[in-house]
C-alpha cells in the first residue's frame, strides 16, 4: 500500500495525531487552559479561536465540540488531577500543560497521582492519559517559560516520556502516546513548531522506547534529545568536512530508553557525546553517560562528553539565551576532544 | 426522609463493622503486627456511611489518608483490606499500597491518599467521564477540615462547578488537622459557606447523626444526577483515637474526649431506631455478632495469608515498559 | 478621601508614564526590537497607580505577567526598565529578567512573574517579615481574574487571615484570562466576594476610576498597617492590547473594544480634575509632554546600550558557588 | 580550646542546630505543619506541644515562642512561598516540607520562585532560606511517604542540596545551611532519627560543598548519601573480611558536589559504586557516573556501578520493601562485579 505524505509543520503534525486519535476514539477528549479558546464567547465558534495560545490546538473545537475539548481554569492541578481521575474511569484524556515550567504547580497529580495509582492499587487500574507540554530555550521567554525539565520526569517511575524532534516523529509518537495505557508525558520544543517535514496520511505509530538513528557514522556517536538533534546533525554535518562522521541517535523516548541503540551505536563508534538541553545536573544526559560507563563500559575509548545547558536558570537578553543553548560548534568542540 | 428497613440495617452494619474494624486494627497495631502508620476512622463513622448509603458499585468516591471507612463503606471486602493493612499478598492493593494507599476501583473506591488535597481533582475527573460520557454516575470527594487548606481543594470546587460536574465534597470536620485546630487553620467561620465562592449549596451537618448525613447527602447526590452540579457538605464530627496510632494526643483533654462520647453516632442510630421501633434490639445484636465474626475471620485470613515474594516489587509498575528498566541495575 | 494637589500630579503624571510606556513599547516590539513577549497593561493605569499611592519604597508588591504598570506605579527607574525589555545589560535585572521577571526589590517591587498565581505567597512573606519584625510595612499583591483559580491565591489569603498579616490582595479583573472569559472561568458571581471564604472584607471598585481605587486601597492599606490584617480588593478594569503582543483578540469584538475607551481612567482624570478645578489643563499638558521625553530618552538608553556579555549568564544564579560547576562541561 | 561533646540522636542533633541558631540570629523564624503544634491550645504550652510528627523541633516553641515557631495550615505552597517572600526581605526562615514526597504541591515556589529570584532579578536579591524534608524508606509508610526525590532538587540552578548521614553532620549542616545566603533543602532521613553519635557542643559548621571520607580503602570507591552511607559501610566492614578494602565517600552535598573528592579516591582506587536510595534513572548517582566517566575516565579500570531503588515507587509491605531499599549485599555484589 503506497502511503501519501505531505509536507507539515511540527505543529500541523501535532494537530493531526490529535485530529485523528479523537476522530477514532470517542473517549479521547483535550482539556487545557485556552486548547479551544474564547469559551462561551458567541462570535469566535468555530473557526475563530485561539486553538492554544500557539495555534496548536487550532480548530479542533469546531469538529469535536466543547464537549471534548475543554477550556480549563487556570488550574493546573485541579484539571490534570481531572485527567487522572477521568483516565482510572474510562476515558484517554490528552491534558496540555502549556509550558512545562509550570510543573511546580501541578506535580503532585501528575507524578503522585497519575504515576503511581495503578501500583499503589496493585495493578487494579490503569491511567491512560498523555499530557503534552512546551519545552525549551530560543524564544525570550526567559526563566519561568523556557526550561526542559524532562530529566524530572524520566526519573519519576510510572510516567513514560518522549520527545520528538521531527513532524514525523510528533505524530506517530503522540498517537502511540494516546493509546498507550500508561501516563505519557510529550515534550513540545517550541522551537520546532514550525520546523516542516513529510508526514505520511492516515494513522501510524511510532512506538514509544525506541530511539531513532538520525545519521550513520563510524566514529563518534551523538546522542540527542529533541531540538538537539538538529543541533547535532548541524555539527555532523561540519564534523563531516573534517572527515570525522558521527552517528546521531535521536533518543526520542526518555522514558523507556532504548537502551540497545544507544550501546550498539556505542559499540560501533567507540565515542559518545550526549547533546542536551536540560540543565546538567541529574539530567537525561548524565543518565546516558552512567549507561555508557556501566553497560558499555568495555567500548568506551574516550571519556564521554556532555553538552547541555549551564546550570543556571535560562536567562532574557538574546545574548545570554545564545550562550546558554548548546550550539553545533560546542558539540564540534566536544567531538574533537575525543576523537 | 424515611429510609428502607434494609437500608436501615445497612447502615447500621456499615457503621458497627468501620468501628470493629478500627479498634482492631489499633490492637493489631499496638501488638506491632501492622507495618507502616495507621489513621483510624472511629468516630466518624456516620459520615462515609450516611453518605454512601446513595451510591451503587458504579459510582466513584475519593478519599483521604483515613480511608478505611470510606472503603467500607464503599462494599470493599474487609478480608482483603486487612490482609492490605498486613502487608499480604492477598490485600485488596496485593500489599502494594497499604493503608494509605487502601483502594478498589472495581467497587468505585479510588483510592485512600498520602497526600492532603490529593483527591479532589480526581474526583472531578470521575466526575468528568461521567459527564463526557453522558452516564448518571457521581462521584463524592471526602476531604478533612485541613484538605480544606490545600489550594487543590479550591481549584477542584471551581471546575466542578463551572463545568457542572457531578461531584459532591464532603468535608469531614474532626475539629483537628494532626494537632492543629481547625480554628486556627482556617480563616472562615464555617467550612460549608465557603461554598458560595463556587456559586454551589454549602450546608453544614451534623456528621454524628447518620440520618442528618443521610439526608444531605441524599439531596447532595440527586442533585449531581440530575446535572445540576456540585455540592459542598461540611460534616462536623470527632475522631476518637489520635491522628495517628502513636499519637498521645495531648492537645485535647479527657474531658473533650469524653464529650464526644456523647454524641457517638452509632449508639445515637441505636438510640433512634429502637425509640422509635425502627429496628429491634436482637436484630441490632446479630449485627453486633456478625461484624464481631468478620472482623475475627479478617485478621485470621489477613494472618494466614502469605507476604508477597519481593520480585513483586517490580510489577504493576506500567502496563507495558522493558522488564530490565525497571529493576535496579545491580 | 481628599488626594493633596501633588498627589494628584503624580498620579496623573504615572498613569501618563505608564500608557506611554506600554504604547511604545507595542511599537517597538512590533519593530522587532524586543525579544521574547510581552504583555501590556494599557487601560489599566488607575489600579496600579491608585493603590501604590498610598506605598513607600519600604512597602513591597509582587506583580503578575502584565507588570510594567506596577513597576511604574512603584517608581522603578523607566529607563532602566526599557533597557531591560530590549535585553540589554543596562537593564533593571541586567537583562536577565526581561519583561516577565522585571524586579526592582529596592523600590520593593518583587518581580513580574512568569507563574500566573506566583505571587501570594511571595506577598504572604513579606507582610510576615514586617509582622515578625514588628514594623509598619505592608505588602500588596496584584493577580488577575484568572489567577483567582490558582490554588496558591486561596492558600495565600487564608494563611494571610488567619495570621493576620498586613497584606492587600489587589485582584485586577479584566474579563479575560487570555482569551477565557472570566465568568467562564470563575464560579463566583464576583471575585471580592470570596473574601467571606476568608472571613477578610471584599470589596468591588471600578479599576478605571483612579479616585475609587485610591480611596478602597487607602483603607485597605491602613487597616493592614494597623495590624487589623488583610483585604481582599477587586478592581475591574479592560486590558486595551491582547493578552500578548501578536494577539489578533479575536475573541473581542470592534464594539466591546470601543466600550472600554468611554470609561479610559486616565480620560476620566481628566475629566475630573479638571471639572473640579483640582489640576489646569496646562498642567497635565506639561505633564503629559515631560512624560514623552521621558519615555524618548528611554528608548534612546535602552538602544544606545550594550547587550550583556554572554559568559554573564553564569554569574547572580547564586550568592556563592562553585563557578566551574556553573558553567556547562562542554 | 576543648570542645565538649555528648552523644546525641540525629534527632537531637537538629534540634540542637535549630535552636543554636535561633538564639544568635532573632531573624531566623520557623515555620511547618505542627512544627511547634497545637496552635491556641492553652493547656500544651510550653512541653505538650507536637514538635512536628517525629518530634523533632520539639520544645523549640517554649523558648521561642509562637511568634517564631509558626503552626501553619496544610497549603506548603502558601507558607514555603511565604518563606521566600520573607528570606527576599529580610528573614531567615527554616520551613519544613514534612516529607519530600509533597514536593509536587509547592515545586513552583522552591524551584521557580525561591531557587530563581535572585537570578532573574539580576543578582539584586538574596534568597536566604532552608526546606528541612523528611525522605527515605524503610518505615513501611508506601508509595507517598517514603521517597528521596533529591535529584530533582540537585538537577534545579539556584538551589543547594544536602543530606547528612551522621547526627555530627546533621548539625553542622543545618547550622551552614540557615547561614548560607542561598536556598537550601535539607534532607533528613527518617530511619536516621534515632542513630546517635557524638556531637560537640556550641555551634560549628560543617561546609556545604565538602564530601567527607567515611572510611579510607584503596581497591574501591563507594559514594554513597545520607543512610546508604551506612549501608555502605557495612558492605566494606564484609569486603574487608575478604581483603577488599573500600574507601566510602559520604557526599554530604548534593548540590554544589565534591568533584575533587569523589575523583580523587576515584584516582586512588581505580573503581567506583555509587550507592543511592532514590530512583535510578536521572539520578544522583548517574550524575555521579557521568562526572567520572568525563574528568575521571583515565583512572576507571571498571564499569561504575550504580546501587540504587529500582524504577518503582516505594511498595508497602515489608517483604516488597526491604527488596526496594538496596542492601549491603547488593552493595557487595556490585564491588566484586568490579574488583
Ligand atoms: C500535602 C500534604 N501535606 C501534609 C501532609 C501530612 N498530613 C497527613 S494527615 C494531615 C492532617 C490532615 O488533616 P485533615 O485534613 O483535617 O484530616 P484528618 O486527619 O483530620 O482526618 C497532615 C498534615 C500530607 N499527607 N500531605
Ligand atoms: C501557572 C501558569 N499557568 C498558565 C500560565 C499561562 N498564562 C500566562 S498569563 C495567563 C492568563 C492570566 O490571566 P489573568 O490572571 O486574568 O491576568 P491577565 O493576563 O488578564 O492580566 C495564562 C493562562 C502561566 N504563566 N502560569
Ligand atoms: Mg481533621
Ligand atoms: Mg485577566
Amino acid at each position: 500500500m503506497v502511503v501519501a505524505t505531505r509536507v507539515l509543520s511540527y505543529r500541523q503534525a501535532i494537530n493531526e495525531a490529535l485530529r485523528l486519535e479523537m476522530r477514532r476514539d470517542p473517549t479521547v477528549i483535550l482539556m487545557g487552559e485556552d486548547v479551544a479558546g474564547g469559551a462561551t464567547i458567541q462570535h469566535i465558534e468555530q473557526e475563530g479561536a485561539w486553538g492554544g495560545p500557539l495555534g496548536v490546538t487550532k480548530s479542533l473545537v469546531s469538529e469535536f465540540g466543547r464537549q471534548r475539548v475543554l477550556d480549563t481554569p487556570i488550574s493546573e492541578a485541579a484539571f490534570i488531577g481531572a485527567a487522572v481521575g477521568a483516565a482510572v474511569t474510562g476515558l484517554r484524556p490528552v491534558a496540555e500543560l502549556m509550558f512545562v515550567d509550570f510543573f511546580g504547580v501541578c506535580m503532585d497529580q501528575i507524578f503522585n497521582q497519575g504515576a503511581k495509582l495503578r501500583y499503589m492499587f496493585g495493578g487494579k487500574a490503569k491511567v491512560p492519559m498523555v499530557i503534552r507540554t512546551m519545552i525549551g530555550a530560543g524564544f525570550g521567554a526567559a526563566g519561568q517559560h523556557s526550561g526542559c525539565h524532562y530529566a524530572v520526569f524520566a526519573h519519576m517511575p510510572g510516567l513514560k516520556a518522549v520527545a520528538p524532534a521531527t513532524p514525523y516523529d510528533a505524530k506517530g509518537l503522540l498517537i502511540a502516546a494516546i493509546r498507550d495505557d500508561d501516563p505519557v508525558m510529550f515534550f513540545e520544543h517550541k522551537m520546532l513548531y514550525d520546523m516542516t517535514g513529510e508526514v505520511p496520511e492516515g494513522d501510524y505509530v511510532v512506538p514509544i522506547g525506541k530511539a531513532d538513528i538520525k545519521r550513520e557514522g563510524n566514529d563518534v556517536t551523538i546522542v540527542a534529545i529533541s531540538r538537539m538533534v538538529h543541533i547535532a546533525l548541524e555539527a555532523a554535518k561540519r564534523l563531516s568536512t573534517e572527515g570525522i562522521e558521527a552517528e546521531v541517535v535521536d533518543l526520542r523516548s526518555l522514558s523507556p530508553l532504548d537502551e540497545d541503540a544507544v550501546l550498539s551505536s556505542l559499540a560501533k563508534t567507540r565515542r559518545l557525546v550526549v547533546v542536551d538541553e536540560d540543565n546538567p545536573r541529574c539530567s537525561v544526559a548524565a543518565d546516558i553517560a552512567a549507561l555508557a560507563v556501566d553497560k558499555g563500559f568495555d567500548y568506551l575509548d574516550a571519556p564521554v562528553k556532555l553538552v547541555t545547558a549551564p546550570h543556571t536558570p535560562v536567562p532574557f537578553s538574546p545574548s545570554l539565551e545564545r550562550y546558554y543553548i548548546p550550539t553545533p560548534e560546542r558539540v564540534i568542540a566536544a567531538v574533537r576532544e575525543i576523537v | 426522609m424515611e429510609i428502607p428497613r434494609e437500608r436501615l440495617r445497612w447502615i447500621y452494619e456499615r457503621m458497627a463493622l468501620i468501628r470493629a474494624f478500627e479498634d482492631r486494627v489499633a490492637q493489631e497495631f499496638a501488638a506491632g503486627k501492622l507495618p507502616g502508620f495507621v489513621h483510624l476512622y472511629a468516630g466518624e463513622e456516620a459520615i462515609a456511611v450516611g453518605v454512601c448509603a446513595h451510591l451503587t458499585d458504579r459510582d466513584y468516591i475519593t478519599s483521604t489518608h483515613r480511608g478505611h471507612g470510606h472503603c467500607i463503606a464503599k462494599g470493599v471486602d474487609v478480608k482483603a483490606m486487612m490482609a492490605e493493612l498486613f502487608g499480604k499478598a492477598t490485600g485488596v492493593c496485593k500489599g502494594k499500597g497499604g493503608s494509605m494507599h487502601i483502594a478498589d476501583v472495581d467497587k468505585g473506591m479510588l483510592g485512600a491518599n498520602g497526600i492532603v488535597g490529593g483527591g479532589p481533582p480526581i474526583a472531578c475527573g470521575a466526575g468528568l467521564m461521567a459527564k463526557t460520557l453522558g452516564t448518571d454516575q457521581v462521584a463524592v470527594c471526602f476531604f478533612g477540615d485541613g484538605a480544606a487548606e490545600q489550594g487543590t481543594t479550591h481549584e477542584a470546587m471551581n471546575l466542578a462547578a463551572i463545568w457542572k460536574l457531578p461531584v459532591v465534597f464532603v468535608c469531614e470536620n474532626n475539629l483537628y488537622a494532626e494537632s492543629t485546630p481547625w480554628t486556627y487553620h482556617c480563616a472562615a467561620p464555617d467550612i460549608a459557606s465557603r461554598a458560595a465562592a463556587y456559586d454551589m449549596p454549602g450546608v453544614l451537618v451534623d456528621g454524628t447523626d447518620v440520618f442528618a448525613v443521610y439526608e444531605a447527602a441524599g439531596e447532595a447526590i440527586a442533585r449531581a444526577r440530575r446535572g445540576e452540579g456540585p455540592t459542598l457538605l461540611e460534616c462536623r464530627a470527632f475522631r476518637y483515637y489520635g491522628h495517628f496510632q502513636g499519637d498521645a494526643v495531648s492537645y485535647r483533654t479527657p474531658e473533650e474526649e469524653a464529650a464526644y462520647r456523647q454524641r457517638d453516632p452509632i449508639q445515637r442510630f441505636r438510640q433512634t431506631v429502637l425509640s422509635q421501633g425502627l429496628l429491634s434490639e436482637d436484630e441490632l445484636d446479630a449485627i453486633d455478632a456478625a461484624v464481631q465474626h468478620e472482623i475475627n475471620e479478617a485478621v485470621r485470613f489477613a494472618e494466614a495469608s502469605p507476604l508477597p515474594p519481593p520480585e513483586d516489587c517490580l510489577t504493576d509498575v506500567y502496563v507495558s515498559y522493558p522488564a530490565e528498566q525497571l529493576a535496579f541495575r545491580h
